[in-house]
C-alpha cells in the first residue's frame, strides 16, 4: 500500500516558564492511502500535538521541534517555508477541530469561510466558489444550502457547525484529513451522524484520515488501523483487530478494560490507576511503570523498544521480551483475545 | 539501543513495588493563583525591571527628598533657575550636570560660576530658587498618591457598575448606560471649579473630580467583554450549578477580563497624572508651595527654552513612570489571563 | 430596526435633557457674576446688570426660561462676546477642532491599529517591544510639553512646519500630529491585547489550517474580531477629540472651541457653557449610537433588535 | 526665492535712492553702508512692505464702543476710531476730533469743546457733536446693557445718576437729560457733577467715542459684529473681522482719515495665541512682528539685553489686601508686621524678573502728572521692608490679642506669576514671623471677585489698573464702605482727605495733591491697611524693523498710528 504521509521519530517540545515539556519523544507511524488511523490516548498523551506538528500548527513562540521528519510527497513538512506549507494546508492536508462552536470565525459569514480555501488552492472565481461552497454545503447534509451559505456561525447549532468545519475541511479534497476528536464536544446522536458521514466522505472523495480520538467506541467505529499514545510516545500500533482483540501493551489492556462492552457489567468497568507522567521530567524507563500493575524492575531501568507481533502491530513493552515472565491480561481483554480470529490467545 | 539491550539481565524482568505515592509526584510545584500568576511576572524580565523601578520610584518619593539638604519648599531666590550640578560629575562636561547653560545665541554660560554659589543642586532650583531635587520627589508623591486614588476608584466602581450593567442586561442595562452617558456629558471642569469651591482647593477636589468622572471607560469596557462572556458555556455552567450572579461576575466573568481590567486601570494611572496637569496648565492644579509632577512640568514648560532641565527632569520621571506602569501592566495581564495558562 | 432607533433617538433625546438640566444647576452654583468688569461696578449697576439677563430670578425659573428658550433651539447669548448668539459662536469655533479631530483620530486610529498589530503577530519579540514602547511614551508625555517641542524644533528650528495659526491644510499637520499621540497609544495597546486574544482562537487555527496567508489570517480573520472591543474605546475617544484640545489649540492659537469652553466656565459665561456641554453631550451620544450600530455591523452576534435580544 | 529676493532688492533700491535723493548728500552714505557689509546707518530706511504682523493674547469682544470693557477692544477701537482726544506719543493728551483742547466755566463743571471740521466718517458722512451725544447717550442706556458707561458716568456726568437710577424704565427723553449737548454741529458743551480734574483723560476713553446715529439705528442687532458693520473715523479701517470669535483679523489705513497723510503704515495682521511659549516661537520663527505681553521670565530671560525686548512700566499696582473682618488684622500690629516683611526687592528682581518694580506706594509711578510733576516725585514711600521691625510688631500683636499662631487663609489667582509670587510670599511671612501659617487657595479670576465680594479671606492679592490718569482711580477704592474697600477698612481721616479731594479741592491741583498724598501715607503707614508689593512691567518683543511702536500706562494700551517699518540690517 501507499505510504502518503510517513511520521520519523518526531520529538517536540514546549518551553514554558516551568522548564522544557517534552511532549512528544520520537514518535514515527505511516498513513496509508485511503486508509483511516485512529491515535488514542489519555488528554496530554500528545495526540494533538502530533498532528498539530503535521500541519505546523503548533504556537511558535513556545514550541519548538526538537527532531524527526514528516514526510509528505517527499518532502519534510517540518523543513518547509511557511509559504510553501501554507499551500499544503487546507489543500492536501487539512484539519477538523474539536469545538465547533468556537473553531469558525464568528465574524465571518459561512459561505465565505468555506470558499476560502477553494479561492486560494483552486484559484476558482468568487462565483465558482460560492457554488461549490453551497454544493459542500449540502454533501455535508446542511437543508437549504443557498440560504445558510450566506449566514453566520451563530446561526448554526454545534451539529451543523461541525458540517460546516467538515465542508471547509472537504473542500479541496485533500490528500489527508485530520479529525481532533471532531464529535467530542457534541452529543450522541449528532455524533453519529457526524461519523457516518466522515465514512461515507471518504469512500467519496478517497481521502486518508487521521482520527484523535480518546474514545474508543469511535475508534472501532470508524478505525482501519490504531496508534496507542502514552506520555508522549506510540506505545502500540496495529490494525483496529489487533489492537481490539489482540492488545500487547498493558496500557492497551487498561485502556480496552476501562470500555463497556455487551459483556462487562458496571462493576467489572475498569479505570487505570493513577495519573498521566509529567512530561516536564520524563520517568527513567518506561513512562507507564508507575501505573503499570505488572511493572517489572526493567521498567524503572530501561524504555522498551518496539517488539514485533505481526507484521502490522507493534507494541512497545517489556512484557514481550523473551525473558518477561508470562502475566494474565485482565478479564475483559481476555475475553477480546478469544474472539480474535488470527491468532492463537496468549503466546 | 543496542549497549542497553545486551546489559539486560534476566533478574530485571522480576515485578517491582512501586510506592503508590510515588507516581502522584509532580515535578511541576503546586501553586495557588498568585504564586503561579507571580512567578510568570517574574519570567517577564521587562516587568520585573518596571516593577523593581516602581518600587524604587515610591521608595525615592518618600526618602529622596531627605537625601538633599534643601526642603522642597524652602526658597532662596538668590540661587533661582539654577541649573543642574552634581559632586564629581560637574567635570564631566557632556553629563547635563555641569551646572551650564545656554544662551538663546548658543553661548553657554555658568551661572554658579557668575552668582558665585557654592552649593550644589543636584536638579537644579526652580524659578523661586527652590531645590528641584526636593520637588521632583515630592511632586512625584503626590502624583502617584492621585494616581492611585483614580485608579481604585476605577477599579472599584467602574468594574461592578460595568459588569451589573453588563450581567442584567435589559432595562437595567439600558438606564444605566443612560446615566454613564449623563456623567460624561458633564463637563469635569465644571465639576473641578465647583470642588474647588465647595471644598478648599488642592488635592482632594482634584481627586473627587477625577472620582466622579473618571469610571466611566472602565464600565463600558468591562460591560462590553461581560456582554461577550455573558453566553458563554462557563458561565452557563456555573449558572446551572446554581452560581449567585454575584458569585459569577466576580468568580467566573472578573478573572477572565483581568487583562482588559489591567489595561484599563493602567490608562487611567496616567490619565489621572495628566488630567492634573492639565488642570496645573488651566491653573486650577495643586495649591503652592504643594508640588505633583503636572504642576512641575507645567512650571517647566515655559522654561523649555532658557532653562530645558525644569521641563526634562520631570517630564522624564512621568514617561518613565507611565512606562513602568505600562510594562508591568503587560506581565500582570500575561500573568494573570487564565486563558493563556498552559 | 426602525423601533429600535427610534427608542435610542428617545433615550438620546432624555439623556441630553438631564446633562443639560444637571450642568445647569452645577453651573449656577459656581460663583461670581459673567461681568467682566464685576470689580469695579457698583452693587446697584450689577443689580441693573443682572436684571437684564434674568439673573435675578430665583434658578428655577431661570432654568425653566432656559429650557423652554432650548427647545425652541435658542440658546440664547454669550456674556463675553457682546451677545454674539451661542449657536453662532459653536458654528465658528467647533469647525477646526471637528478638523483637527477627525484628522487626529483617523491617523491615530490607523497608526495605532497597525501598531498594536504587528506587536501582536510578533509578540514578545523586539518589534513587539518597540511598539510598546512607542505607544507608552505617546501616552506619556504631557501634550504641551510634546506639541511645544514640535513647534520650537520642527516649527521654528527646522522651519519644515508653520509655527502657528489656522489657515490652511500645512497649518494642520503639526497639530494633528500632536493630537494624534493620544488615540494611537490608546489603540495601541487595546489592538494588541485583542489581537493576542483573537490569534490564540481556535478559528484562527482553523484558517491557518485552511492554508490561509499570514496576512488573510492577520486581517481577514483576527483584524475585525479584535476590532469590535476596540471600537467602544475609539468611540467616546473620537468625541473627546473632535470637542477640542485646550492645550493643543493654546499652543497652535487654532480657534477651537475647546479654547472656548474653558474660558467659558472660567468666566461664568453661562449660555455658552450651555450651548457647548450641550452640543458636546449630542456629539456623545450620537457617536455612542453610532458604535452601537456599527457593533452590530462588524460584529454579527450582537444584531440590533427590538430591545430584548 | 533667489528671484524674489533679487526683484525686492532691486524695489528697494528703487525706494531708497529716491528717498535719498530727497535728502541732501544721501548717496555717498548709502553706498558706504553697502560696502560696510550693511552695518548700522543712522537714517531710517522705509521698507517697501508697510505690513506690520501682531500678535494678540485674546480676541475682540466687541467692536462697539459703547459697549466695550476689554483692553483688545480698546487697542482697536482707537485704532479705527477716534474720541476727542487722544494720547500721543509722549503720553500728552491731545486733541483729536476736537479743534483744540476743552474751555471750561469757572468752577469747572461745564465744558465746552470745538470739533474739526474735516473729520470724517467711512460712509463719508462728517463726524459731528451729535455723535458724540447719540454715542454718550447710547452707553449709558440701560437698553444697551454697558458695564462701562454707567460705571464711568454715574456720579460724574449730569443726570447719570438719575437715568441709572429708573434703570429699564428710562424713556429715550430721560436719556436725553444726560449732561452733553450739541451747541451747534461743531460744538459740545458737558455738564458734571462735579469739577473733575482728570476728565480729559476721560474724553480719550472709547467708552466716550462718537458714534454715527443714523448708520447705529440702521444696523440694528448687526451693528459692530463684524467688519461689515462698523463705521470708522480713526487712522485705520478694519477690513477683516468675522466677529468677536475671530482669531485673525485685520487694520488698512483709512485713506478719508483726517490726518490720513501722517500714517505711514499700510496694514496690521493680527492674529491670536494664548500661549506665552508658542507666542515667542512665532516670534523667532518671524511670523509675526510684536508678540502679546509675555510675563514669564523664563522666556524672558532669553532676551534680556536684546533689542527686541521692549519693557515698560505699566500703572498697574498689586498689593496684598488684609482682611479687618478677621479680628487678629483689625489689630495694628499684625497688620505691620505683614506690611514690614516681604522682600520686595528679591520679589520684583529674582521671581517675577520682568522689569516690574517694588512698590512701597499704591500710586503708580510715571502715571498721573501735575503740571509735568509726577505724582511720585516728592511722594514719601512708606513701609519698606524691615524683617527686624516686622516681628517685634509681630510679637507685639500676639500679645495683644493673646494668641501663639495665627493661621490665615490666603485667596490669590490661578495665573502663573500670581501663584509665584503667593508662594513667594508665603514663604517670606511664615519664615519671618513665628507662629504663623498661610495656607494659599489658588482660584480662577471669576472666583477671587466673588470672595473678595463676599470677604471670605484673611489674606488676598490683587491688584488694580487705572480707569483714568488720576490718583484718584487708586485713593477712592479704599473709602469706607467704598465698593472696592472690601476688607471691612475704615478711616475718618483717609475718608475725609480723599473726599476733600474728589470735592472741594477740585479745582486746586496742588493742594489736592497733597491731600492725596496725606491719604496715601495714612492708608499705608498709619493703618498699614494693605501691602504694596509691585508695580508691573509689560514686556513685549518687536522686531527691531517696527519703529515708533507706542504703548500707554491706559487704554489703549497700544497705539499703531505712529509705526513705521524700516528696512534692518538683516
Amino acid at each position: 500500500m501507499e505510504k502518503i504521509l510517513q511520521i520519523k521519530d518526531l520529538n517536540i517540545s514546549f518551553h514554558t516558564f516551568a522548564g522544557e515539556v517534552k511532549a512528544i519523544r520520537g514518535v514515527s507511524f505511516d498513513l496509508f492511502k485511503g486508509e483511516t488511523l485512529a491515535i488514542v490516548g489519555e488528554s496530554g498523551s500528545g495526540k494533538s500535538v502530533t498532528t498539530k506538528s503535521i500541519m505546523r500548527l503548533l504556537p511558535e513562540h513556545n514550541s519548538e521541534i526538537k527532531g524527526g521528519q514528516v514526510l509528505f510527497d517527499g518532502k519534510d513538512l517540518t523543513k518547509l517555508s511557511d509559504k510553501q506549507m501554507q499551500k499544503i494546508r487546507g489543500k492536501d492536508i487539512s484539519m477538523i477541530f474539536q469545538d465547533p462552536m468556537t473553531s469558525l470565525n464568528p465574524t465571518m459569514k459561512i459561505g465565505n469561510q468555506i470558499m476560502e480555501p477553494l479561492i486560494k488552492h483552486q484559484n476558482m472565481s468568487k462565483g465558482a466558489a460560492r457554488e461549490r461552497a453551497v454544493e459542500l454545503l449540502r454533501l455535508v447534509g446542511i437543508p437549504k444550502p443557498e440560504i445558510r451559505v450566506d449566514q453566520y456561525p451563530h446561526q448554526f447549532s454545534g451539529g451543523m457547525r461541525q458540517r460546516v468545519v467538515i465542508a471547509i475541511a472537504l473542500a479541496c479534497n485533500p490528500k489527508v484529513l485530520i479529525a481532533d476528536e471532531p464529535t467530542t464536544a457534541l452529543d450522541v446522536t449528532i455524533q453519529a451522524q457526524i461519523l457516518e458521514l466522515m465514512k461515507d466522505l471518504q469512500k467519496k472523495i478517497d481521502t486518508s484520515i487521521i482520527f484523535i480520538t480518546h474514545d474508543l467506541g469511535v475508534v472501532a467505529n470508524v478505525a482501519d488501523r490504531v496508534a496507542v499514545m502514552y506520555g508522549g510516545k506510540i506505545v502500540e500500533v496495529g490494525t483496529a483487530d489487533e489492537i481490539f482483540y489482540n492488545p500487547k501493551h498493558p496500557y492497551t489492556w487498561g485502556l480496552i478494560s476501562s470500555m463497556p462492552d455487551m459483556e462487562t457489567n458496571d462493576e467489572e468497568l475498569y479505570s487505570i490507576p493513577g495519573t498521566p507522567p509529567d512530561l516536564l521530567d520524563p520517568p527513567k524507563g518506561d513512562a507507564f511503570a508507575p501505573r503499570n500493575p505488572y511493572v517489572m524492575k526493567i521498567d524503572l531501568e530501561q524504555e522498551p523498544p518496539f517488539f514485533k507481533v505481526s507484521d502490522t502491530h507493534y507494541a512497545a513493552t517489556w512484557l514481550l521480551h523473551p525473558d518477561a515472565p508470562k502475566v494474565e491480561p485482565p478479564e475483559a481483554v481476555k475475553r477480546r483475545q478469544s474472539q480474535f480470529p488470527g491468532v492463537k490467545v496468549g503466546k | 539501543m543496542l549497549n542497553k539491550e545486551t546489559a539486560i539481565s534476566k533478574d530485571m524482568f522480576a515485578p517491582a513495588h512501586i510506592d503508590p505515592s510515588k507516581s502522584e509526584k509532580i515535578s511541576k510545584p503546586s501553586l495557588n493563583f498568585w504564586q503561579d500568576s507571580w512567578l510568570r511576572v517574574k519570567k517577564n524580565k521587562g516587568a520585573v525591571l518596571s516593577l523593581v523601578i516602581i518600587v524604587i520610584v515610591i521608595f525615592l518619593a518618600f526618602v529622596g527628598p531627605l537625601l538633599t539638604p534643601y526642603k522642597f519648599d524652602t526658597q532662596n531666590t538668590k540661587n533661582n533657575n539654577l541649573p543642574p550640578r552634581i559632586q564629581g560629575l560637574e567635570n564631566i562636561h557632556w553629563l547635563p550636570f555641569d551646572g551650564t547653560l545656554k544662551r538663546k545665541n548658543g553661548t553657554e554660560y555658568n551661572p554658579y560660576e557668575i552668582r558665585e554659589v557654592k552649593e550644589y543642586y543636584w536638579f537644579g532650583t526652580d524659578g523661586l530658587g527652590r531645590d528641584l531635587f526636593a520637588r521632583l520627589w515630592k511632586g512625584t508623591q503626590i502624583s502617584l498618591f492621585i494616581a492611585f486614588m483614580a485608579a481604585l476608584v476605577d477599579m472599584l466602581i467602574g468594574v461592578t457598575y460595568g459588569a451589573i450593567s453588563g450581567y442584567l442586561g435589559g432595562r437595567v442595562d439600558s438606564v444605566m448606560q443612560r446615566i454613564v452617558e449623563i456623567i460624561v456629558g458633564i463637563p469635569n471642569l465644571i465639576v473641578v471649579v465647583l470642588m474647588i469651591l465647595v471644598l478648599k482647593p488642592g488635592i482632594v477636589p482634584i481627586i473627587i473630580a477625577i472620582a466622579l468622572t473618571g469610571w466611566t471607560s472602565m464600565a463600558r469596557v468591562v460591560r462590553a467583554q461581560v456582554l461577550k462572556f455573558k453566553n458563554q458555556e462557563f458561565v452557563l455552567a456555573a449558572k446551572t450549578l446554581g452560581a449567585s450572579n454575584g458569585s459569577i461576575i466576580f468568580k467566573h466573568m472578573i478573572p477572565n477580563m483581568f487583562g482588559v481590567i489591567i489595561i484599563n486601570t493602567m490608562f487611567s494611572i496616567p490619565n489621572a497624572i495628566f488630567f492634573e496637569a492639565f488642570l496645573s496648565f488651566i491653573g486650577l492644579g495643586l495649591q503652592e508651595p504643594n508640588a505633583s509632577l503636572g504642576t512641575l512640568v507645567n512650571d517647566g514648560y515655559h522654561s523649555m527654552i532658557a532653562f530645558p532641565y525644569q521641563m526634562i527632569i520631570p517630564s522624564i520621571m512621568i514617561a518613565l513612570i507611565m512606562v513602568c506602569f505600562n510594562l508591568v501592566a503587560d506581565g500582570l495581564r500575561d500573568a494573570f489571563d487564565p486563558k493563556m495558562r498552559d | 430596526m426602525a423601533k429600535y432607533l427610534l427608542q435610542r433617538i428617545v433615550y438620546m433625546i432624555l439623556t441630553l435633557f438631564i446633562v443639560a438640566s444637571v450642568t445647569f444647576f452645577l453651573m449656577k452654583l459656581i460663583p461670581g457674576t459673567p461681568f467682566n468688569s464685576a470689580e469695579k461696578l457698583t452693587p446697584q449697576q450689577l443689580h441693573i446688570m443682572q436684571e437684564k439677563y434674568g439673573l435675578n430670578d430665583p434658578v428655577p425659573i431661570q432654568y425653566v426660561h432656559y429650557i423652554a428658550n432650548l427647545v425652541k433651539g435658542d440658546l440664547g447669548v454669550s456674556f463675553q462676546f457682546d451677545n454674539t448668539p451661542v449657536t453662532k459662536l459653536l458654528q465658528i469655533r467647533i469647525g477646526p477642532s471637528a478638523v483637527l479631530g477627525i484628522q487626529a483620530m483617523i491617523l491615530g486610529a490607523l497608526i495605532g491599529i497597525v501598531l498594536g498589530v504587528v506587536a501582536a503577530l510578533k509578540q514578545n519579540t523586539w518589534v513587539d517591544y518597540g511598539s510598546t514602547f512607542i505607544a507608552v511614551v505617546g501616552k506619556s508625555i504631557p501634550s504641551f510639553i510634546f506639541a511645544g517641542l514640535l513647534q520650537y524644533y520642527l516649527g521654528v528650528k527646522l522651519g519644515w512646519f508653520p509655527v502657528m495659526f489656522w489657515k490652511g491644510p500645512e497649518y494642520t499637520i503639526m497639530p494633528t500630529i500632536a493630537l494624534a499621540m493620544f488615540p494611537i497609544s490608546i489603540t495601541a495597546r487595546f489592538m494588541r491585547t485583542e489581537m493576542v486574544e483573537v490569534l490564540g482562537t481556535e478559528y484562527i487555527t482553523l484558517a491557518k489550517a485552511k492554508g490561509a496567508s499570514y496576512w488573510q489570517i492577520s486581517v481577514k480573520h483576527a483584524l475585525r474580531n479584535a476590532l469590535i472591543p476596540v471600537v467602544t474605546v475609539l468611540g467616546p475617544l473620537a468625541v473627546g477629540l473632535m470637542t477640542g484640545s485646550l492645550v493643543i489649540e493654546n499652543i497652535f492659537g487654532i480657534p477651537g472651541i475647546g479654547e472656548q469652553f474653558v474660558k467659558a466656565i472660567m468666566v461664568n459665561d453661562y449660555p455658552v457653557i450651555m450651548g457647548t456641554n450641550i452640543l458636546f453631550a449630542a456629539l456623545f451620544v450620537v457617536i455612542i449610537l453610532v458604535v452601537d450600530i456599527l457593533y452590530g455591523i462588524i460584529d454579527p452576534r450582537i444584531r440590533i433588535s427590538g430591545g430584548k435580544s | 526665492m533667489k528671484k524674489s529676493k533679487l526683484s525686492l532688492l532691486l524695489v528697494l533700491s528703487l525706494v531708497l535712492s529716491m528717498f535719498l535723493a530727497a535728502c541732501s548728500g544721501g548717496t555717498k552714505n548709502e553706498e558706504k553702508s553697502k560696502d560696510e557689509g550693511k552695518t548700522k546707518t543712522t537714517e531710517e530706511k522705509l521698507a517697501a512692505d508697510q505690513t506690520l504682523n501682531v500678535l494678540e493674547s485674546a480676541e475682540i469682544p466687541t467692536m462697539d464702543s459703547a459697549k466695550n470693557q476689554d483692553t483688545m477692544g480698546g487697542i482697536m477701537l482707537n485704532a479705527v476710531n477716534e474720541g476727542l482726544f487722544r494720547l500721543d506719543e509722549n503720553q500728552k493728551i491731545v486733541p483729536a476730533a476736537a479743534e483744540s483742547m476743552p474751555k471750561y466755566n469757572e468752577d469747572k463743571t461745564v465744558i465746552t469743546i470745538k470739533l474739526r471740521k474735516d473729520a470724517k466718517w467711512s460712509n463719508g458722512d462728517p463726524v459731528t457733536a451729535h455723535d458724540f451725544v447719540f454715542g454718550w447717550q447710547r452707553a449709558l442706556d440701560p437698553k444697551t446693557a454697558s458695564e462701562y458707561g454707567p460705571y464711568f458716568m454715574e456720579d460724574r456726568i449730569k443726570n447719570a445718576s438719575e437715568i441709572i437710577a429708573k434703570g429699564e424704565k428710562a424713556t429715550p427723553e430721560d436719556i436725553k437729560t444726560l449732561g452733553i449737548k450739541a451747541l451747534d454741529d461743531y460744538t459740545l458743551e458737558i455738564d458734571l457733577v462735579r469739577p473733575l480734574p482728570y476728565i480729559e483723560s476721560y474724553l480719550a476713553f472709547y467708552t466716550f467715542f462718537p458714534q454715527n446715529q443714523k448708520y447705529v439705528e440702521a444696523q440694528g442687532d448687526k451693528y459692530a459684529t463684524d467688519a461689515a458693520h462698523i463705521l470708522f473715523n480713526g487712522p485705520f479701517k478694519m477690513t477683516k473681522w468675522d466677529g468677536p470669535t475671530a482669531t485673525e483679523w485685520a487694520l488698512e489705513k483709512n485713506d478719508t482719515y483726517w490726518n490720513a497723510k501722517n500714517i505711514t503704515l499700510k496694514k496690521v495682521n493680527f492674529n491670536v495665541s494664548k500661549d506665552p511659549q508658542a507666542s515667542a516661537n512665532a516670534f523667532e520663527a518671524g511670523e509675526v512682528d510684536v508678540t502679546p505681553k509675555l510675563a514669564q521670565a523664563a522666556i524672558l530671560s532669553q532676551y534680556q539685553g536684546s533689542e527686541e525686548l521692549l519693557t515698560y512700566t505699566e500703572p498697574s499696582v498689586f498689593w496684598l489686601k488684609m482682611n479687618q473682618k478677621n479680628p487678629a488684622f483689625q489689630n495694628l500690629n499684625i497688620r505691620k508686621a505683614i506690611a514690614l516683611t516681604v522682600d520686595k526687592n528679591a520679589l520684583v528682581k529674582d521671581v517675577l524678573a520682568n522689569g516690574s518694580i517694588a512698590a512701597d506706594y499704591i500710586v503708580p509711578k510715571e502715571f498721573a502728572f501735575n503740571n509735568g510733576k509726577d505724582f511720585r516725585d516728592g511722594a514719601a514711600t512708606y513701609m519698606k521692608m524691615n524683617k527686624e521691625e516686622a516681628k517685634k510688631f509681630w510679637e507685639k500683636g500676639l500679645q495683644e490679642l493673646g494668641q501663639k499662631e495665627l493661621t490665615f487663609t490666603y485667596v490669590g489667582q490661578d495665573t502663573e506669576s500670581s501663584k509665584k509670587t503667593d508662594a513667594f510670599v508665603k514663604d517670606q511671612l511664615e519664615k519671618t514671623l513665628p507662629g504663623l501659617k498661610i495656607n494659599i487657595e489658588s482660584v480662577p479670576f471669576k472666583i477671587r471677585i466673588d470672595r473678595e465680594n463676599k470677604q471670605d479671606y484673611d489674606l488676598l492679592f490683587a491688584g488694580w489698573g487705572p480707569d483714568y490718569a488720576d490718583p484718584m482711580t487708586y485713593m477712592d477704592l479704599f473709602l469706607t464702605g467704598g465698593q472696592n474697600n472690601r476688607m471691612s477698612y475704615s478711616s475718618a481721616k483717609y475718608d475725609e482727605l480723599v473726599k476733600a479731594a474728589q470735592t472741594t479741592l477740585g479745582a486746586k491741583a496742588d493742594e489736592r495733591w497733597k491731600a492725596l498724598h496725606d491719604a496715601e501715607k495714612v492708608l499705608l503707614e498709619d493703618d498699614a491697611a494693605i501691602v504694596p508689593m509691585y508695580q508691573r512691567a509689560a514686556n513685549i518683543l518687536v522686531n527691531p524693523k517696527v519703529k515708533g511702536l507706542v504703548t500707554h500706562a491706559m487704554s489703549p494700551d497700544m497705539d499703531f498710528q505712529h509705526v513705521k517699518i524700516v528696512e534692518t540690517n538683516k
